[in-house]
């Protein structure tokens, strides 16, 4: 039955595509829509399916892909990726018929946004290195083409797509470089032969495949030193692409990791899985330092996916190195809060991205600075905005708490481990979980507050209005799925635990006992989070209740509205409100020597006397650290090059006869 | 007979093209006789898959498996051609620079050098083979020259030096094999010393010394025709001043026809000195080749020059393909050629467009093409995502199973250099057709002509058909490898 | 003639044909270089010629009478046109100076031996042991080619690399066969006859001939 | 009770006397009186100095943001009635004249203790 | 939730008890917050040679505040009156499950360190929000320092809370109680004297004491948690003041059980949670104490040195764990 399902999904995803591209404007956007939430479906209750009964399907055909023939197979692991995926395709199908009313997008942005749908729900279920570079470079393809949909207005689009293009080849051409070295010597390409053979594989071997891959998958994941297109791609993508850039496609960096490094090369050395966590625990802080100190909303989100990425990753580092380490139940227990944060990620991340969505749409910009005011113009974008911003600052009763406790808990337990490197590893992730939940927490009220709340800063956000209902359906029902999890997390962990001891290589034991909060098999420490909410809703009314009933003559009952207290001063405009710039400028000082913000002050004096200022202009800008110090001077070395090669071919027919000249000479001296 | 029948029908074309004025029915004439050329490809290609090899003209043609694929591309290739530079004379003419006997001599020309490419892919005698590539050069000189400006002049005396001594060295290098044949006992003698079936056979009973000697020169030498490093300099001059039909069936299958030449030498090398040499040999020339294309492409201005070096770096991979010399890689590297070949001779159609609408062939010159030309920039875009190796289209399937191949055989650290030369060239690539391709609307969108867009989508449109389905080409891709592997 | 006296006279031909190639190196005038090609292809056509008498081969024959009409008169006739139509009609000076030149033609002389005797030392023919020159010739043939700039003495640099691949060709193997060996003559005589044409037309246009200014194709 | 010290266009001579009325000796503090930065959180305003034009907008804004029940106390014969300033150019008048006074500490300036004894009627204690 | 909640009602007889210790705890805690502040208050004065308010005035206030009238500026949203309900809600939660009188409340398995980290931060999340809303210059700046010094002293409080948890092997407060009272030695050991130290300064910093804030200063451009709660009038002040004192009392309730678990009633006897509460009433006055001779004694921090205050306390927090790790 899940067969039958996944591929109705993947055909009702291209049939979407085709439509997309084909049908006359009006009807386009809505079919392609329609069709594409029935693949995430489809594609749902096939992977659901395997979940929840264990067993995996493959199929393999040789008539597509000439000289390699095409094998696709769908374990519970790349099973929970398909269902993660579907579930934000779902949403993001839905949202995009709103989003795309106004300006009709041209034929190509409708088709290819189902199209990397269905790329996306393809990765995961391809099972040999042919498949799974075909299904990897077209899900780029299509990407970059749904990346390009407004490159005619802004030059900031073509350098974004530029990028994206030139860093998801370099990750792929590594990936295939890997799996190939791994197909030759490990007889045989497709990904159940390489398994058989992983034992009889070399160790210099298996460590360089790993490493090649990790470099492609963790580029495509955006670990920190190859994250550097995300906050380009993400904020120039129309929202929908970007929701599912960063809901799903960032998770299938991770699942290239667990899949290369747990399933082909069986769990491997400990010091894989240690540089991994390694590349977490700096993708996290570096991520939430720039979330927090970025006042572009989806530059914002972009940075903060990178954070999470990293809180993932060190959940998979530290998982793979218990595994090898031995302890097989608390790898088990890690890796299923690493991808239950994996889950959350996706619900809450692609929520955001829509909310942001919605935002631009509706007040016309991005820029925080120049929004405000919005919770009581657009109270449902705010609502779900708000419940997206607090699960992912980790706040009890949704679903980031759920999933960073577990992932603080197996950390905790892992201290018990024997070997030292494993412990420090744990202990730099534990002080990273730390870190990054302050900074998370500032960059998400810095968003929520200074963006929804106050006065509108700009006449675009005093014109929003609230977004379409096609918009809403779709932010609620992933904002929904943020507080479900939140609440009654024992739900989705079972299914999770199931998609773990197929990640691992010697599977872990259950590491959840049954039961709707999170109860530890292994250990007895345990959290209900459904007790703590009711708690605080029971505190919330008899609090407001103490208040209420306190006796009070009848005309203070009701509260009083008045100007805010502003000093006695009585016009209180909407420019003395706080800036994004403003409320993160106390975070850059202290954190000045990671980000590095310029700024440039420029005076314009009156012309009559130096001392008097006519205007102070005061630009800043925080850029990328890691872009200024590893990426520009590998391009002025490449352009250098160029120019230097350049000069060699200068046009003169005995230059050019002279190179054959020299090297007939040559050949002939070594032959003789 | 078929085989006959094959070459001679571009040489008949271009005869009837001599004689008469040339109008647009003999334009059509021409493109028809090119789909007769591909028709009867394929039904040599049938006919050789079932039963071993057809020859005809009494021994001096022969065709297998490999020479029926060839067959096939150069005509589907020469057919793409031929239909585009109907458009391409007629703006001529009409743009007055050249007469209609011009083009007629236009004409001619191009359907000798079909009928030239044909003889060498067929021809059974090594020598023979080589008189073909020779010819074959003499063809396109005039074409290089065919737009009269001062660089024509320059690129096409360039091209015909350079491609002239390349070519004597591989004489030398046939030479040289044809001696160490005539000193094995019981070699047959006479006509058929240099037929490949019988070289084949004595292969193993080769002197290695000489024959060691003999493939330096034929890779130095077939080398220049196909481009390869150290005599690939005249590539990019004369493709850049040839008219589009023309770089487009150099740049599309001249430069796989040289490459097949050297395929048949390697067979017999690999006979007589074992796979090793020829392996050292194509692995420094291809490599040489990737860097030469790596680093000149990433300051590159002109559209046209850009397609060439492409060329070079495509015939690098496919050096490197052929060094690895397994089955699935000689049967990776033809798929290649045909991917190669359709894809740019697509691109440099639309680039010989482009610069006819456009009057420039510069980068920097012609911004935002897909906002201004939308089917000729959407053209132009994918054929450079076919290029560039990306999924739909069959060079991301050839590219994937040479590394394969190449990592099978112990040169992963070769196949780990051509990737990242790969992907200095994608960024750099990227970067000039960002450029050129993506942008504002400055002007209205203005439609291409039905006659340009309809072969070139066709020809994308069939490199993506082979990239996906493995239907017709698969029994002819490994019969064709195993007639070259031992 | 008793077959000794044969073998020396083709001894004494691909003697010849080295020798014009080095006089190609140092004769600075187009008018020479034009007669020294018609004196190889006249000593290429002997040493057929012998070979032909030697095999008793007809074919040969044949051939050699092809090679001394197209090389020996049809080939120097139309270099000579084309010198004539250039007034200046000496060398200018050539990329690297004679006397450096004359060395370098001793080194490829000294290569060529190197390479090509470890070859003829495996199958002892009187005739074989001449092929280094044959080998020479392609070599000095070849640098005439790189240094010189005047388009006719290019072409002659290409006719001088023909002409010791037809020498190997006779030398080692007594003719290829007459099919192969027509198409190759026939093909050079067309090369030149299209070198021929390319170079008048660049002498209308540009009014000179010296290739090293025709550098307008570069990146 | 908290009060909201408003400077209403005073010589300061009065806010030296409220400072030692909170100082160690006389210590209002002691009977709950204390001096708050928001009007939101007192309950009362402390207004010093006659209130000049500037500052009669700002002190009924000010009285505005008060929650009631709220108290106004004039300290200082210029808040109770116009004292030396009374009818100058740039005076709109004394406290009463813009808000409802309840409680006035006459003297220029007013002896600490008598301001601690006006802040203890009203804390009642 | 609810067959939670069935589960528990079903199993414990001794539930009642349970929920009654609970809800003493939260009482305790809502009334002993104000009073902790009026201690603190009556040393500071005394210090300074002032008689000062008397300890139970900020129980008088709070009552006087509670009758008086709520004033919301005009811009405000919805979020401007949930905030201070949600910071006494999550404190009060906080009250009821942290080890404060019994060391089995009512939701043991709740009773998680990271729970009660971050219900602190919602607490402070909720304030930071409520100040951004009415748009007023001064909410939006105490608000961006708020979350900035909360963003570095939150990691401390975990990691410091995480030394505890590795020594006695689980992240459960209770269970952590427990473990300190059966391991006497654990008390004097390095590793915790450094937790101590880290917590301290975290807590200074979370309350907005003196060397990170001053709670009575009139001057907005230096407040920190002050400037968030300008516009709160009437009840919503009286919400957030008895929100903050309540924080204050948690926090420093929860510094004595952790480093002086003595008295805690563990069995859950009447008797015993009685003797609980006054060992609690002791030790958080005696902290609260040495808390305000502190802050006697020293001078404001500039704001951007308070961030080396704070990652000097997370160092010390990282080097207690560390200690602890290596000792084990």
């Amino acid at each position: 039955m899940s067969t039958a399902a996944y591929f109705i999904g993947l055909g009702a995803a291209s049939a979407a595509a085709l439509l997309g591209a084909v049908l006359p404007a009006r009807r386009r956007l809505l079919a392609a829509a329609v069709l594409s939430a029935a693949a995430c479906l489809a594609a749902l209750v096939g992977a659901g399916d395997v979940l929840v009964s264990g067993h995996a399907f493959s199929v393999h055909t040789a008539q597509v892909l000439p000289l390699t023939g095409v094998d696709l197979s769908l374990d519970p692991l790349g099973a929970l990726f398909v269902a993660a995926t579907a579930v934000v395709g779902l949403a993001v199908s839905c949202y995009s018929v709103g989003y795309g009313v106004h300006a009709t997008p041209s034929r190509i942005a409708t088709a290819t946004l189902p199209a990397f749908l269905a790329t996306l729900l393809l990765v995961p279920a391809a099972a040999s290195v042919a498949t799974f570079m075909v299904a990897w470079e077209l899900m780029a393809l299509t990407s970059l083409l749904a990346l390009l949909t407004d490159h005619r207005r802004r030059r900031e689009t073509r350098d974004a797509a530029q990028w994206y293009a030139a860093m998801t080849h370099i990750g792929a051409a590594a990936i295939l470089l890997g799996l190939v070295l791994l197909a030759a010597h490990a007889g045989g390409q497709s990904f159940a032969a390489i398994a058989a053979h992983r034992r009889q594989l070399s160790l210099p071997l298996t460590s360089v495949v790993f490493v090649l891959t990790l470099f492609g998958f963790a580029s495509k994941a955006g670990a920190v030193p190859l994250h550097v297109w995300l906050p380009r791609a993400h904020p120039e993508a129309p929202s929908p692409v970007s929701a599912l850039m960063s809901g799903a496609m960032v998770n299938l960096g991770v699942y290239g990791i667990l899949r290369v490094g747990e399933d082909l090369l069986g769990g491997g050395e400990m010091w894989w899985w240690l540089v991994v966590a390694a590349l977490g625990v700096v993708s996290a802080v570096f991520g939430a330092l720039h979330a927090a100190a970025s006042t572009d909303t989806k530059r914002l989100l972009a940075y903060s996916t990178v954070d999470n990425v990293g809180l993932v990753l060190i959940g998979v580092g530290a998982a793979g190195a218990l595994a090898a380490g031995g302890q097989q139940a608390l790898a088990g227990l890690v890796l299923l809060a690493a991808l239950f944060h994996l889950v959350n990620h996706a619900l809450f991340k692609g929520c955001l991205f829509l909310g942001a969505g919605a935002l631009q749409h509706a007040a016309g910009t991005r820029d925080l600075d120049r929004l405000g005011g919005l919770a009581r113009k657009m109270p449902a974008t705010a609502i779900f905005f708000g419940a997206g911003a607090l699960s992912i600052s980790a706040l009890p009763g949704l679903n980031g708490f759920a999933s960073e406790w577990l992932l603080f808990e197996g950390l905790l337990q892992g201290f018990a481990s024997r070997s030292a490197v494993t412990v420090a590893a744990l202990l730099a992730g534990v002080a990273t979980l730390a870190i990054t939940g302050g900074l998370t927490a500032t960059a998400f009220v810095k968003a929520l507050g200074v963006g929804f709340l106050g006065q509108p800063r700009s006449e675009g956000a005093g014109a929003a209005r609230e977004v379409g209902p096609s918009m809403l359906i779709g932010m609620g029902f992933l904002a929904g799925g943020c507080v479900v999890l939140g609440i009654v997390p024992g739900v989705v962990l079972p299914v999770i635990d199931r998609a773990t001891t197929a990640g691992l290589v010697a599977g872990a034991s259950r590491a959840i006992r049954p039961g709707l909060g999170l109860a530890l098999a292994s250990v007895h420490s345990e959290i209900d989070p459904g007790l703590l909410v009711g708690g605080l809703l029971v505190a919330l009314v008899v609090a407001w209740g103490a208040v209420r009933l306190a006796p009070r003559s009848a005309e203070l009952r009701s509260p009083r509205r008045a100007a805010a207290w502003g000093c006695g001063r009585d016009l209180q405009t909407a420019r003395m409100e706080i800036t994004a710039t403003s409320f993160a400028e106390p975070l850059q000082r202290v954190f000045a020597d990671v980000l590095r913000p310029d700024h440039d002050l420029e005076v314009t004096h009156t012309a009559e006397s130096r001392y008097f200022p006519e205007a102070i202009t005061f630009h800043q800008r925080v850029d990328d650290a890691v872009e200024r110090v590893v990426y520009r001077p590998v391009m002025a070395a490449v352009a250098w090059w160029g120019h230097l090669a350049r000069r060699v071919p200068n046009g003169s027919v005995h230059r050019y006869l002279a190179f054959g000249f020299a090297t007939l000479v040559l050949v002939l001296v070594v032959l003789a | 007979m078929l085989l006959v029948v094959i070459v001679s029908v571009p040489l008949a074309a271009g005869a009837l093209a001599a004689v008469l004025p040339w109008c647009r029915a003999i334009g059509w004439a021409m493109a028809l006789a090119d789909a007769a050329v591909l028709g009867l490809g394929v039904v040599l290609a049938v006919q050789t898959d079932r039963h071993r090899a057809a020859d005809g003209l009494d021994g001096l043609l022969r065709a297998d498996a490999l020479s029926a694929f060839m067959v096939v591309v150069i005509g589907a290739v020469s057919l793409l051609a031929t239909i585009q530079s109907i458009r391409y004379l007629e703006a001529e003419i009409a743009g007055g620079e050249h007469s209609a006997r011009h083009s007629s001599l236009y004409s001619l020309l191009v359907q000798v050098f079909v009928a030239c490419m044909l003889a060498a892919v067929l021809s059974a005698n090594l020598g023979a083979l080589w008189v073909a590539v020779e010819a074959t050069t003499v063809a396109t000189t005039f074409l290089v020259g065919h737009r009269r400006t001062d660089k024509a002049l320059e690129a096409s005396w360039k091209y015909v030096l350079i491609c002239s001594v390349g070519i004597a060295l591989a004489f030398l290098g046939t030479v040289l094999v044809y001696f160490a044949a005539l000193h094995v006992p019981g070699h047959p003698t006479g006509a058929s010393v240099l037929d490949w079936t019988s070289l084949m056979h004595d292969s193993h009973r080769l002197d290695p010394g000489v024959v060691r000697l003999a493939m330096a020169l034929l890779v130095l030498g077939y080398g220049t025709k196909v481009g390869l490093a150290p005599m690939h300099s005249w590539l990019p001059d004369a493709h850049s001043q040839a008219p589009a039909p023309v770089s487009a069936l150099m740049s599309g299958v001249l430069l796989t026809v040289a490459f097949y030449a050297l395929l048949r030498f390697k067979a017999v090398a690999d006979g007589a000195l074992g796979p090793d040499f020829t392996r050292m040999l194509l692995v420094i020339v291809g490599l040489a080749s990737l860097l030469v294309a790596a680093s000149l492409l990433l300051t590159q201005r002109d559209v046209k020059r850009m397609l060439a070096y492409h060329s070079i770096e495509h015939m690098g991979l496919i050096a490197l393909g052929a060094a690895a010399g397994t089955t699935l890689a000689i049967a990776a590297v033809l798929l290649h050629i045909l991917g190669h070949g359709l894809a740019k001779a697509v691109l440099f159609l639309a680039s010989g467009e482009i610069l006819l609408v456009e009057g420039t062939s510069e980068i920097d010159k012609i911004p935002a093409l897909l906002a201004r030309r939308p089917l000729l920039g959407g053209i132009f875009g994918f054929g450079l995502v076919a290029l560039l190796g990306l999924p739909p289209f069959s060079l991301f399937v050839s590219e994937l199973n040479m590394i394969r191949g190449e990592a099978a055989v112990g040169l992963g650290w070769a196949a780990g250099l051509s990737l990242v030369a790969m992907a200095v060239i994608f960024a750099a690539v990227m970067a000039h057709s960002r450029h050129l391709l993506l942008g504002g609307p400055t002007a209205s969108p203005s439609a291409t002509s039905r006659l340009v867009g309809i072969p070139l989508v066709g020809g994308l449109v069939a490199c993506a058909a082979f990239g996906l389905s493995a239907w017709p080409l698969q029994s002819l891709l490994d019969a064709a490898a195993r007639v070259v592997v031992r | 003639m008793r077959f000794g006296a044969a073998i020396d006279v083709a001894e004494l031909a691909a003697g010849i044909v080295l020798a014009g190639a080095v006089l190609a190196l140092w004769r600075k005038d187009l008018r020479a270089l034009t007669s020294v090609l018609s004196l190889q292809g006249a000593a290429l056509a002997t040493v057929a010629a012998v070979l032909a008498v030697r095999d008793g081969d007809v074919g040969l024959g044949v051939v050699a009478g092809v090679v001394l009409v197209a090389k020996g008169l049809v080939i120097p006739y139309l270099l000579a046109r084309v010198v004539r139509a250039d007034p200046g009609s000496r060398e200018t000076s050539p990329l690297v100076n004679v006397p450096a030149s004359l060395f370098t033609a001793a080194v490829l002389v000294v290569v060529s031996y190197l390479v090509a005797g470890r070859l003829t030392a495996l199958f002892p023919d009187p005739l074989t042991r001449l092929a280094p020159l044959g080998l020479a010739t392609v070599l000095v043939g070849f640098f005439v080619l790189v240094t010189r700039r005047k388009a006719i003495s290019q072409i002659v640099g290409l006719l001088l690399v023909d002409n010791g691949v037809a020498l190997v060709a006779f030398l080692l193997t007594a003719g290829v066969p007459l099919l192969v060996e027509l198409g190759a003559s026939l093909d050079v005589l067309l090369v030149v006859v299209v070198l021929q044409v390319l170079a008048t037309t660049m002498q209308a246009r540009f009014g000179h001939v010296d290739l090293d200014q025709l550098r307008e194709l570069h990146d | 009770m908290q009060l909201r010290h408003v400077d209403a266009g005073s010589c300061n001579g009065c806010e030296i006397e409220i400072a030692q009325a909170f100082a160690p000796v006389c210590d209002a503090g002691r009977f709950g009186a204390r001096l708050v930065a928001s009007p939101r959180h007192a309950d009362g305003l402390l207004v010093t100095g006659v209130v000049t034009k500037n500052m009669a907008v700002p002190l009924q804004m000010t009285f505005e943001a008060t929650p009631r029940p709220r108290v106004v106390v004039a300290c200082g014969d210029c808040a109770v009635n116009g004292g030396l300033f009374a009818g100058a150019y740039g005076v709109a008048g004394s406290v009463h004249d813009v808000v409802p006074v309840d409680v006035e500490i006459p003297g220029c300036p007013p002896e600490p203790s008598e301001i601690t004894e006006a802040l203890r009627r009203l804390t009642g204690r | 939730m609810i067959g939670t909640l069935a589960t528990l009602v079903a199993t414990s007889p001794g539930l009642l008890a349970r929920v009654g210790a609970s809800a003493l705890q939260v009482v305790a805690v809502c009334v002993g917050g104000p009073l902790l502040l009026g201690l603190m208050g009556k040393i500071r004065s005394r210090a300074e040679g002032r008689v000062g308010p008397p300890i139970t005035q900020g129980l008088l206030d709070l009552r006087k505040l509670v009758r008086k009238e709520a004033i919301r500026a005009e811009h405000t949203s919805a979020v401007a009156a949930l905030a201070p309900l949600v910071l006494v809600s999550s404190a009060a939660l906080c009250a009821a499950i942290t080890p404060l009188v019994t060391a089995r409340p009512v939701i043991a398995g709740g009773a998680d360190v990271f729970a009660v980290v971050y219900l602190l931060l919602m607490g402070s999340v909720a304030l930071a929000l409520g100040g951004l809303d009415a748009g007023t210059a001064f909410g939006g700046m105490g608000s961006s320092r708020a979350m900035t010094v909360g963003a570095i002293s939150e990691p401390a409080l975990l990691v410091a809370v995480l030394a505890l948890a590795i020594q006695a092997h689980t992240s459960n407060l209770p269970g952590i109680v427990n473990a300190s009272l059966s391991h006497p030695e654990w008390l004097a050991s390095p590793q915790r004297l450094l937790a101590l130290a880290a917590l301290v300064v975290v807590v200074i910093a979370e309350t907005g004491r003196i060397p990170v804030d001053n709670p009575s200063t009139h001057l907005e451009l230096t407040m920190i948690h002050e400037a968030m709660i300008l516009e709160y009038a009437g009840p919503d002040l009286a919400l957030v003041t008895v929100g903050e004192a309540m924080r204050l009392g948690l926090l420093l309730g929860l510094v004595a059980n952790l480093f002086f678990p003595w008295g805690i009633d563990a069995s859950g006897g009447g008797l015993a949670m009685l003797v609980g509460l006054v060992a609690l009433g002791a030790k958080t006055a005696a902290i609260a104490a040495s808390v305000a001779l502190v802050e006697v004694s020293t001078a404001k921090l500039r704001l951007f040195r308070v961030p080396e205050l704070l990652a000097g306390g997370f160092v010390l927090a990282a080097v207690a764990v560390t200690t602890g790790l290596v000792a084990r």
